[in-house]
């Protein structure tokens, strides 16, 4: 068993998108739906002001709504932990996009619901994902939570803090943000609006 | 606060028109399903056309179902019947009309026994009603499909059902109509109540409801509330109630598919 | 998954395919000497009312282009154009709606298959509608008339079905509308008697 | 059905030369027909067949080493490599995102002239083979050397190629008209003022020393906006590691939202902010003395000089208080000499100021004794490769590099460029370029190439560049892109993508040099043609056959190769080759070397040079020009998704950002009822309007200016996806102001007014036009 896991580091991160299109060209995402996109939202008064920078995809959660609401089992979670779908079985219900609370599942257009599957290609030959190769801001580990010496733990260990993203609804991410700019930790989680 | 994204969230409606259609036809299949137990419970002498209807109807809604599937030339529909998915609302339906749809027909056929098919049918026509809305308050990441509509999409489902019937000029159904139809205002009510009063998200999803279709949602609830006032009038005391449970199923459905993530 | 017509065609069929796909290639290659000398000597004329007669159609009425116009307007409709042009002239394009995308590799792929390669001068994609037809004759011409046919079927088809129309709304030339008017026709007329 | 002739018809024209029967039919795969298309076989692309090959970065002029993979006969990914020191391992969006340019169906497919009689931007045109198009260039050419010389024809260039279209084919033709936008639209005023005072230009990848540095002090500087890759690498890693950072910049940039203390600083007093640094650095005594006592040059005189610049008069200019002026100042020298002012990229900001700005940045560097030092800037040349052995050419390259060497006809009979004599330095200026082609002054430029260059979305003025074009008798336009000013040109010459070709090699100076390769990944799409061919086969029709020796690029690499012991077979295999450096002073003096090439051989404060040519021999702070009332200045930048004009139609980037918007201070918006997101016109001091374009009301800036991304706003129909997108900054310079020193032009002397109420030009998605765009 094993739990791989994520963890971007959001004082290094600049927002540059370099992992939504290297995810995009990797997972042939096609044009119009995305599994990585990236949040920027300031906070403040000129000038105290913050910008946090916030990648988002799947968060591969370890009690993930969108699993058991599939009819068919096509959505399953891996020995591994990563949260998968199998296209040959899935019927398009859409049950699995209504219960994500994180928007990271789309409709392909072949007919079937995708997302990020942490390049389960690329970790079974015992590379990273493409997200985390190609980060220029080296913001991204990626690894097993279960091994103490792997990247993602030991970033976790060394963050000044770790949030999650919409931790209240008890989903158990398996992507952490590490070093929140903002004092109070993520920003623009639900109950702010945007004005 | 202001927030920019480079590519964009996935946050694009998944449910469009026919969706809106097949919870239209699965009301009134389930609820059809609830009549022909309950006719062959009562041995009500129409059973047999009842169990017709309920066949029909839920053919019809699967043929929606098929057709709306983007996977309907892959059939990977089987594998509902492969797996076993009992946290799946949409697993649970399935099986609740194809359980019915089963039993129906041997009641049309008048063959097997019966207790078995009255079984199968209460087992069925339950999970059937109860399914829309479990689907919808399944997911609570959307604040807009609250633990309310557990209640209000079944009772509105019978009221659709029940106002066809009427329309079908079936004397048992005038009765149950008006009963229904303050009910379903009453569970409106509750629903609006619990939005309005409750947390932030709520609020604005309240909000939210009133801002995407908020008149409409009032026409809907106006229309159910006036049905003791028109319960005479022929065709109009059955369209009337038709129509608002219908306005407010789908508001729900539409709307709803909203999640206040990241605003 | 492959279609096959469901009987062996006879000669004249053959021999329509392959003047079919003949005018195919030749009327949406570059506009150079062969176009004008097929034009001004009749053959394409000739070849047209032949096809014409063998598959009960009208042919095209074929104003007499200026060369110099037909040339330009080969470059406003299918090379580039100030509002963008009318047809690429690409049919993997045209199935997938991008450059290179699996309908193309799969044509490549079926070409090869048949012997049939992509010479070196060749300076445009391997699926230019041009190019394609004139593989098509190569297979009608040779021993693999169903082969070619399709190939007319399944991959110039739909390209003629994507674009037929704004080709004719587009062109000034007089050469191209009535042209591809003429092909999309005897391609529906060669593919239901094949059928039938 | 019945054919009335029964032989096979034969028409020429169906012999289309595309196909063939080759020797053997291979193994019935698909027996009987074609398979159908509309069910292709599902399979991932990482599953298949890849190969890879080497290739260095053209979506940007970063340059990065990429690996390329290929599956089915189609560029799939890119990636970086770890041995590579300037990708290492990672790229930026835009290396990322190079496969969907290549794949772009809008590119230029063929070869195209202009049809006779149709005007200049009309964009009609017929098709022409490369050969047709050459004999047109030089018949046109030929006609403008013997009525006005040889110099009359003039060459732009940008990109890799520029090598054989803004240096080697001029020099060979005999014009020292040739220049690159890199130079005088972009760093002039920084490689000017570095020459001037270190004796060593900055020349490309800025050499700071980020892996040691503790404190950064950024001008202006957008990383993370322009993301460089090497640059964003080192300078987060600096930031994990603990470096403390301060940017200065009217805007709350990406980099200011990593920094400790953002210092919103008035638009255009920069060099007031360094003036006062310098000040408080000397008058505090907490500059680097033993530094500035070994290697500089006129330090009494920069003192004596700086005096006047307190941080109280700072203060008034600036908009920044003095105490905190004073407070980093400190805190630059408590961290010195691990402290550092890097130098930024785009350094052409006000004209008259830029090269006082880049020199009084030089000096603070100098004070804190940084340069050559581990933690500040350290010292870096390019490796040395020989070139293929040719004839000499009868004029030196042209343009330079980013650096822009300087262009001297000295004895030559050749007539000096048309810039010459409009400010100091030598290299050319590309927008001094235009005037002439009008006045003809001081001499007619007849003829022009634009080998990659957008000059639209480049060179400020743009009316002027069209009427400019009007004048011309030869205007040749080599590109990837129907670009606007593509669609202007008498020829067009298809170039094909980074990915389809090789280029020459990539010599980089960098604090580990090295020698990178670009093979190509797959054949050119269409009759698409690499630069280094058309330069070459362009050249044999010019007669200069003799300065192209070789056969083929092949050739050309493997003979320079040979020459440092390596070759193109084992360049393939290996991508880059990196040699050893000599990063700090310690490393010359090891050897008993000089690093800097100035005429004292120290760093000079003081410029003799510059004093004899009647120019301020130490740097000064020029009050800035103001815009009218009501007006804001209008400041540009960039999208880390994009690089300048050349992206915006790359779809894949497209849908990461697919219009700009103008940046608008809140109060500034409440003021003129402009709410967020909704759609304005800019309407520039000239009356020139620009967009619709989204209002972004922001707290990230200053209520006296404005800011937009660079390169939207596209007036180019045939580019589907750029077309009509957003605004563009260029179009709205219409005016600039010439540095008076490197010939930079300064843009950011510009003021336009928000127009409420422009109509939402209801753009359609990326998804939606790239569906269009299949449909036609």
């Amino acid at each position: 068993m094993s739990r791989m896991a994520m963890a971007i580091d959001l004082a290094a991160c600049v927002g540059c998108a370099a992992c939504s299109v290297a995810c995009k060209h990797e997972n042939e995402v096609p044009i119009g739906v995305n599994r990585l996109w990236i949040r920027n939202t300031t906070i403040g008064t000129f000038p105290n002001l913050v910008t946090e920078f916030r990648p988002e995809q799947c968060l591969h959660c370890e009690n993930p709504p969108c699993v058991p609401v599939c009819p068919t089992g096509c959505c399953f979670v891996r020995a591994d932990g990563i949260v998968d779908i199998e296209p040959m079985k899935c019927i398009g219900c859409s049950a699995c996009i209504a219960a994500c609370p994180y928007d990271a599942r789309y409709m392909h257009p072949d007919g079937y619901v995708s997302k990020c599957d942490f390049c389960k290609h690329r970790v079974a030959k015992g590379e990273l994902p493409a997200c985390v190769t190609t980060c220029p801001t080296l913001c991204r580990s990626f690894g097993d939570l279960d091994d103490p010496n792997s990247d993602v733990s030991i970033a976790l260990r060394g963050a000044r803090r770790v949030d999650l993203l919409r931790p209240g609804l008890g989903t158990g991410p398996k992507l952490y943000y590490l070093n929140a700019p903002a004092k109070f930790g993520l920003v623009g989680e639900e109950g702010q609006r945007s004005s | 606060m202001m927030t920019e994204f480079y590519a964009l969230p996935n946050t694009e409606h998944f449910w469009h028109w026919p969706t809106l259609i097949h919870f239209f036809l699965v009301a009134m299949a389930g609820g059809a399903a609830v009549i022909t137990t309950i006719a062959l419970l009562t041995k009500h002498p129409k059973v047999r056309t009842y169990a017709l209807v309920t066949m029909v109807l839920i053919v019809l809604d699967l043929i929606t179902l098929w057709i709306e599937s983007p996977a309907r030339f892959r059939f990977t529909h089987v594998w509902i019947f492969l797996s076993f998915a009992p946290a799946a609302p949409i697993w649970l339906g399935a099986w609740g009309l194809s359980v019915s749809l089963v039993a129906s027909f041997f009641v049309w056929l008048q063959k097997g026994p019966r207790a078995l098919w009255a079984t199968l049918l209460i087992i069925g026509s339950a999970l059937a009603l109860v399914y829309p809305g479990l689907a919808l308050a399944a997911n609570i990441n959307r604040p807009l499909w609250t633990p309310v509509v557990l209640i209000l999409f079944p009772l509105t489902g019978m009221l659709t059902v029940i106002s066809i019937a009427h329309l079908l000029k079936q004397d048992w159904a005038k009765r149950w109509i008006a009963p229904l139809s303050l009910a379903s205002v009453a569970m409106v009510i509750v629903y609006l109540a619990g939005l309005a009063m409750g947390g932030t998200e709520a609020r604005m999803a309240f909000d939210y409801l009133m801002g995407h279709g908020g008149l409409l949602f009032a026409l809907g609830l106006v229309l159910m509330a006036i049905v003791p006032v028109i319960r005479r009038v022929p065709v109009v005391a059955a369209l009337v109630p038709l129509a608002g449970a219908t306005i407010i199923r789908s508001l729900i459905v539409e709307v709803g598919q909203i999640q206040f993530f990241g605003f | 998954m492959t279609t096959a017509p469901r009987t062996t065609p006879t000669e004249t069929d053959v021999a329509v395919l392959h003047l079919l796909l003949q005018l195919i290639a030749g009327t949406y290659r570059s506009p150079a000497d062969a176009l004008r000398d097929d034009l001004v000597s009749g053959a394409l004329a000739e070849a047209c009312a032949a096809l014409a007669e063998a598959l009960d159609l009208d042919a095209p009425g074929l104003l007499a282009p200026d060369w110099t116009t037909l040339q330009a307007s080969y470059i406003d409709l299918f090379v580039s154009s100030g509002n963008g042009i009318a047809a690429p002239p690409y049919v993997g394009y045209a199935i997938d709606g991008e450059l290179m995308g699996p309908s193309a590799q799969l044509l490549g792929a079926a070409f090869s298959d048949h012997g049939i390669e992509l010479q070196d001068a060749w300076s445009d994609l391997p699926d230019h509608v041009a190019a394609v037809a004139e593989g098509g004759t190569l297979l009608a011409h040779g021993a693999r008339p169903e082969a070619a046919l399709a190939l007319l079927e399944g991959y110039l088809a739909p390209w003629f079905e994507r674009y037929a129309t704004a080709i004719e709304a587009k062109d000034v030339s007089g050469f191209y509308g009535p042209m591809t008017k003429f092909l999309q026709a005897a391609i529906k007329e060669v593919t239901r008697e094949a059928r039938s | 059905m019945k054919l009335g002739r029964r032989d096979f018809i034969k028409l020429s024209c169906a012999t289309v030369g595309a196909l063939a029967v080759g020797s053997t039919a291979k193994a019935q795969l698909f027996p009987g027909g074609f398979p159908n298309p509309f069910r292709p076989p599902p399979g991932k692309w990482f599953e298949g067949d890849v190969t890879t090959s080497y290739s260095y970065c053209e979506m940007c002029f970063w340059k990065c080493g990429m690996k390329v993979s290929v599956e089915g006969g189609k560029v799939r990914k890119v990636d970086g490599y770890l041995e590579n020191p300037k990708s290492r391992g990672m790229l930026c969006p835009r290396g990322q995102a190079a496969p969907a340019t290549t794949y772009d169906p809008d590119r230029l497919k063929k070869p195209l002239i202009r049809v006779e009689g149709s005007e200049r931007g009309a964009g009609q045109y017929r098709e022409a083979s490369w050969d047709e198009a050459f004999d047109y260039i030089a018949e046109k050419m030929f006609a403008i050397r013997d009525e006005h010389g040889t110099e009359s024809v003039a060459f732009m260039g940008h990109g890799t190629g520029d090598e054989w279209f803004a240096s080697y084919l001029p020099g060979a033709w005999g014009t020292p008209n040739a220049a690159k936008p890199s130079v005088s639209l972009c760093t002039a005023p920084r490689e000017t003022a570095s020459v001037y005072t270190f004796g060593r230009g900055i020349a490309g990848h800025e050499q700071i020393d980020w892996d040691e540095t503790d404190y950064i002090v950024l001008i202006g500087h957008h990383i993370g906006e322009d993301t460089h890759n090497t640059q964003l690498q080192q300078f987060a890693q600096a930031l994990t590691r603990g470096a403390k950072l301060v940017v200065v910049d009217p805007r709350f940039s990406v980099a200011a939202a990593k920094a400790k203390d953002w210092l919103p600083i008035k638009p255009a007093t920069d060099t007031a902010l360094l003036l006062a640094w310098i000040n408080v650095l000397i008058e505090e005594e907490i500059y680097d003395a033993e530094y500035v006592e070994k290697y500089t040059l006129g330090f009494e005189q920069l003192a004596e000089h700086a005096a006047q610049y307190t941080p109280e008069w700072a203060e008034a200019i600036t908009e920044i208080p003095a105490d905190t002026i004073r407070r980093i100042a400190r805190e630059m020298a408590a961290h010195a000499p691990r402290a550092v002012l890097p130098v930024g990229r785009h350094v052409v900001w006000y004209g008259h100021d830029d090269s006082h700005r880049m020199r009084a940045l030089y000096f603070v560097n100098i004070l804190l004794g940084n340069y050559g030092m581990p933690g500040g800037y350290y010292l870096c040349d390019a490796p040395i490769v020989d070139t293929f052995p040719a004839p000499e050419l009868p004029l030196a390259p042209a343009a330079g590099g980013c650096g822009g060497g300087p262009v001297e006809v000295g004895d030559s009979p050749f007539r000096p460029s048309v810039d010459r004599g409009k400010f100091f330095g030598t290299a050319t200026s590309v927008q001094e370029f235009i005037e002439p082609m009008i006045t003809g002054e001081p001499y007619p430029v007849k003829g022009l190439f634009a080998y990659g260059v957008n000059i639209f979305h480049s060179i400020p003025m743009v009316e002027r560049t069209k009427e400019a074009l009007r004048h011309l008798d030869l205007y040749v336009a080599i590109d990837i892109l129907p670009m606007e000013h593509v669609m202007w040109a008498d020829v067009i010459l298809p170039e094909c993508t980074f990915l389809e070709r090789h280029d020459d090699l990539n010599l980089v100076a960098h604090k580990t040099p090295f020698i990178q390769a670009r093979f190509p990944a797959v054949e050119p799409m269409y009759d698409s043609k690499p630069a280094w061919w058309i330069a070459r086969e362009l050249g044999i029709k010019l007669g200069l056959g003799e300065y192209f020796p070789w056969e083929n690029i092949e050739e050309y690499l493997d003979r320079r190769l040979s020459s440092i012991g390596s070759s193109l077979e084992a360049m393939a295999e290996q991508g880059t080759i990196v040699r050893r450096g000599r990063p700090y002073i310690a490393d010359w003096e090891r050897l008993n070397r000089n690093p800097f090439d100035t005429p004292s051989g120290q760093l000079e404060f003081y410029s003799e040079r510059f004093a004899e040519a009647g120019l301020d021999p130490l740097p000064v702070f020029i009050d800035p020009m103001e815009g009218p009332s009501g007006y804001y200045r209008l400041l540009y930048g960039r999208s880390p998704v994009h690089t300048f004009a050349r992206t915006h139609n790359n779809a894949v980037l497209m849908e990461m950002d697919s219009e700009n918007s103008v940046w608008l201070n809140t109060r500034e918006a409440e003021r003129l009822g402009v709410s967020h997101r909704e759609y304005v016109y800019l309407e520039n001091q000239d009356g020139v309007v620009e967009g619709p374009v989204r209002a972004n009301v922001t707290e990230r800036i200053r209520q006296d200016c404005v800011y937009i991304t660079h390169g939207y706003g596209h007036k180019a129909p045939l580019m589907k996806l750029a077309n009509g997108r957003g605004a563009s900054d260029t179009h709205l310079q219409t005016r600039y102001d010439l540095d008076p020193y490197s010939g930079g032009a300064g843009l950011r002397n510009n003021w336009v007014r928000i127009v409420p109420g422009a109509p939402d030009p209801q753009h359609k998605s990326i998804a939606q036009l790239v569906r269009e765009r299949s449909q036609a």
